[in-house]
């Protein structure tokens, strides 16, 4: 399997309409432990992205990717901000270069983010973050697609998995960010950041 | 929502461009980077002192940028910590040959901003510091969390770091009072309603008539529990057991009593708990040497109030009772 | 009810005990007349000012108690006039041998017990002078009615003759002073939301989500009508077409702007109010030589706001900037 | 129909007990239109007349009354303090050194409260205030002491004319007091002050 930059390109169109036409959405999940602007901030920031599209370097896909990394952690705050840029950042370092991205780079580029989100907020896995997510949709990724799965299949198969991981993180206590300081009272809620990762998977393999 | 807002995306922009109208002799709006500075600033025989943080907690920090207080204060949207890029141009912007002091409320959102900014700030050369401020006692700090929140005890620190910047103090020095202030100050807040984002445009949580949120973080967030609304007497008793203890503030101790409105609560409100909790602590042999009534770090338009209290020495107390000279004033 | 408050019954009392204990070196609470005055009053050099009117508008009248402001505040009970009783006790309280100038906000109670107290206190020998604030351009003044209230602009009153008076003006000097200050004085407000009296523990009146009260009184007092909720921007453009063809205020004046909060809107919407109506005036040529932002006279916990407009002088603006030493402070 | 001081004094109680329990009611009504107080002051004001009681010199009506009168006037605020505290002090005026109180005695004494109150407040008949009730009522009770009814008819007819006043005034629009603020909008609701007179009046009758 292996894409064209426009395919990448069509992918962060993707994200970044689905954040913005999430905004309320995303938001109140962030109201039940956190602070509510989680919506906002993942919306202005992709809005940002959006405006500035179309004057974006995009001589390779990596290059496109780290303007989109720069908007985001530039000039978006909260912890989404840092944390979403430098995803971006790191994913941008793989595929630096490079017009046309595999089915190894893509797993490369998800192992990527992972790192760079957890040497920015300190954050492990089963901590109720975004990486609860992420992280078991990039194992699937990287099984389908030793399985020879083709790229549709692969993607419907990330949603799936993305899906049940954040529904998962109900059951997790916080350890990490503003919904940490509830303590027990995080149990019984999904992290807000995990249920984006699913819903943004969902509609790339709706979309691809 | 009932609020006095046009846009709710312009709300922070519209208030600092409302707050430089305000003091056009002494304050500079830079949009560009969402920050307010002084207009005198850098003073290159001081260090210039910068606080970030989301906003929805005015007059925290923007309005108490000034002579005695901050050179800069870089607030993110409402709620949300400042993008690294605004913490990184206000530095620059406010650079002195002193350096830099950033203060940072203890948030993961706040400490990612800051930290990558000052890594980058450094890397252009500037001699830049960071501090913590964490005083809230609502939340333990462990290893397997992100640590104490800062809440308005944040008005301390500001206020010795600046004055002590002001009367020259090196940025060693500065870090020295200031993590000091830090280390002697304990907050804790309740909340009666939730607050309204004027974005989000409808309340942050839902609190039954007769609940009150013990506890309460200045974002909304949840604290210790959820409890039946009691009596100001209880509610005092409330906060000073949780706040007395934990230093502990002891018999013989000279303390500030802060009480801090949380946006919605009448002034009138607060006289009251101060009475109330100044009458305690004499009961309990805690002199009550420097008082503090009003709005210093709100949470929007939440009705509620949090309780702090600050250990004096002649160090602290002579840095408090310093002048100073910022938009957020009376006459 | 989501109050601070142990017996409603006692709630003037425990909020001005809070004050005298938070400054204790320059306020007396007298708890048998209901008063906060200056610890160092009468003082024979200057006249002594007294202000009265009822609770639940603080920071007026009992937060501004001190030097150049007032010698000593009478408040009622929440929204009642204070006693007769209570007047003439603090009138004699803080008598000076140069005489005592009593302010009172123009509405019957207050009128009634003032009046009833000067003239025994002048039966009693006191020099006594009353003077009336009536700033509120939202009532209609006519022979038939009451004539107008009295509201935030009292400060721009209390501020001036306390500046004079601690200059040494005389008695007739500081009518003179108060009436020309009153005269170029004009506010109305906005309610967003109603205010509950701690006593009757519910909202004063009602008002739908997407309401507003124009014109609305602090004391809940409906105002001119009853409209929708509009942006910030219409909001200012109400509030500035009432005030400005009232005095008028032309192109070509220095003004002093004020936008109060009524007691449950944060100070950041007030300065976005700020903003808005500062560039309108602009845009008309009447420039804001003074800016005042902030809580000055509320109604309880009511979120709103009013605008107030001082056509200033060089005496006005002289005495509006001189200091002022009063429990409504921030550092 | 001559009545003792001891009539006296327990018709002000009954007044000073009906206020007290009338709190809230009253204060709701003043809600509507003012500031919802006035159940507050006359209840505090009575209280302290209760509070007073069995430390006033009653060696006359007049002096019992004049007691009233300064507890109202001098420790309540308000409009109601000085406006109640002025009708007692003026119906105390009528029956100085008197210990038996004649019909006639009652109409002066009420005449007397409304001209103190007239002078007081400024108000006159028709402006929407306790007067609307007050003046009707003393103009029944003259009327019907005039005709020979005995005391018991005298009073609920009284009652009678003082509700339909208060009634009456909701087509008023006020001229005085805080309501006047609201002009035309003060037209639909009944004065507070005027009730107050009414409901006063049909408990006298009830207890008499
Ligand atoms: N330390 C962290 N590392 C990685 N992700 C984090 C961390 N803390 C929080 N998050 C993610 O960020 C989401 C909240 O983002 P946002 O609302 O922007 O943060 P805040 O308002 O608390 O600053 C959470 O749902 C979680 O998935
Ligand atoms: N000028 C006046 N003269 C006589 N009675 C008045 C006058 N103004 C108001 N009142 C009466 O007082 C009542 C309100 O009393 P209160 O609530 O104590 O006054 P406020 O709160 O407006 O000072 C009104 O219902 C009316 O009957
Ligand atoms: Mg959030
Ligand atoms: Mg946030
Ligand atoms: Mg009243
Ligand atoms: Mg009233």
């Amino acid at each position: 399997m292996t894409t064209g930059q426009e395919r990448v390109e069509s992918v962060v169109r993707t994200i970044a309409e689905t954040c913005v036409a999430n905004e309320t959405y995303f938001g109140d999940l962030d109201s039940v432990v956190g602070d509510g602007d989680f919506g906002y901030s993942l919306a202005r920031g992709f809005e940002n992205v959006l405006a500035g599209w179309d004057a974006y370097d995009r001589s390779d896909a990596g290059t496109f990717l780290q303007k989109v990394a720069v908007t985001m952690s530039g000039r978006i705050g909260g912890t989404s901000g840092p944390i979403w840029g430098t995803a971006f950042l790191r994913a941008a370092g793989v595929v630096k270069g490079k017009d046309a991205v595999s089915g190894d780079d893509l797993v490369a580029m998800l192992r990527a983010a992972v790192e760079g989100i957890k040497a920015r907020g300190g954050a492990e896995v089963g901590e109720k973050t975004l990486l609860d997510a992420l992280v078991p949709m990039t194992d699937t990724i990287e099984a389908r697609l030793a399985a020879g799965d083709d790229a549709d299949a692969v993607a419907k198969a990330a949603a799936t998995t993305a899906r049940a991981a954040a529904e998962a993180t109900k059951e997790l206590q916080a350890r990490r960010g503003r919904a940490s300081y509830t303590g027990e009272r995080s149990i019984g809620s999904v992290d807000p950041g995990a249920v984006a990762v699913a819903v943004l998977a969902e509609r790339v393999a709706e979309t691809w | 929502m009932k609020k006095f807002v046009n846009d709710p995306k312009n709300f922070v922009p519209e208030m600092l461009k409302g707050i430089a109208l305000a003091n056009p002799d002494t304050l500079k709006y830079v949009p560009e980077y969402n920050l307010i500075m002084r207009a005198d600033a850098p003073s290159h025989d001081k260090v210039s002192i910068v606080q970030g943080s989301g906003s929805g907690h005015e007059p925290a920090h923007v309005m108490v940028v000034g002579k005695g207080m901050l050179d800069a204060a870089c607030p993110g949207d409402v709620f949300a910590a400042p993008p690294m890029e605004y913490v990184l141009e206000t530095a620059k912007l406010v650079a002195s040959d002193k350096g830099v002091l950033l203060l940072v409320n203890n948030y993961t959102g706040d400490k990612m901003a800051f930290e990558m900014a000052s890594e980058l700030a450094e890397a252009e050369g500037l001699d830049v510091r960071t501090l913590f401020i964490n005083d809230d006692v609502a939340v333990q700090d462990s290893t397997w969390t992100v640590g104490r929140r800062g809440v308005a005890g944040n008005f301390f620190v500001m206020k010795a770091v600046g004055a002590a910047s002001e009367q020259g103090a090196d940025l060693d020095e500065l870090v020295r009072i200031g993590e000091k202030v830090n280390s002697v100050t304990r907050t804790m807040g309740i909340a009666l309603t939730p607050c309204t984002p004027p974005a989000k445009g409808s309340p942050l949580f839902q609190l039954g008539d007769d609940e009150m949120e013990v506890g309460v973080g200045i974002h909304g967030e949840p604290g210790r529990r959820r409890a039946k609304l009691v009596s100001a007497d209880e509610i005092v008793d409330e906060l000073l057991g949780a706040v007395v203890p934990d230093l502990p503030y002891a018999s013989g101790d000279d303390v500030a009593l802060m009480i801090n409105g949380l946006g919605g609560t009448p002034i009138s409100e607060l006289y009251l708990l101060y009475g109330i909790a100044h009458e305690k602590l004499a009961a309990q042999g805690v002199t009550v040497g420097r008082s503090y009534v009003g709005e210093y770090c709100t949470s929007l338009d939440m009705a509620g109030a949090s309780l702090t209290l600050v250990q004096l020495d002649d160090e602290i107390r002579a840095l408090l009772e310093a002048p100073a000279e910022i938009a957020y004033r009376v006459f």
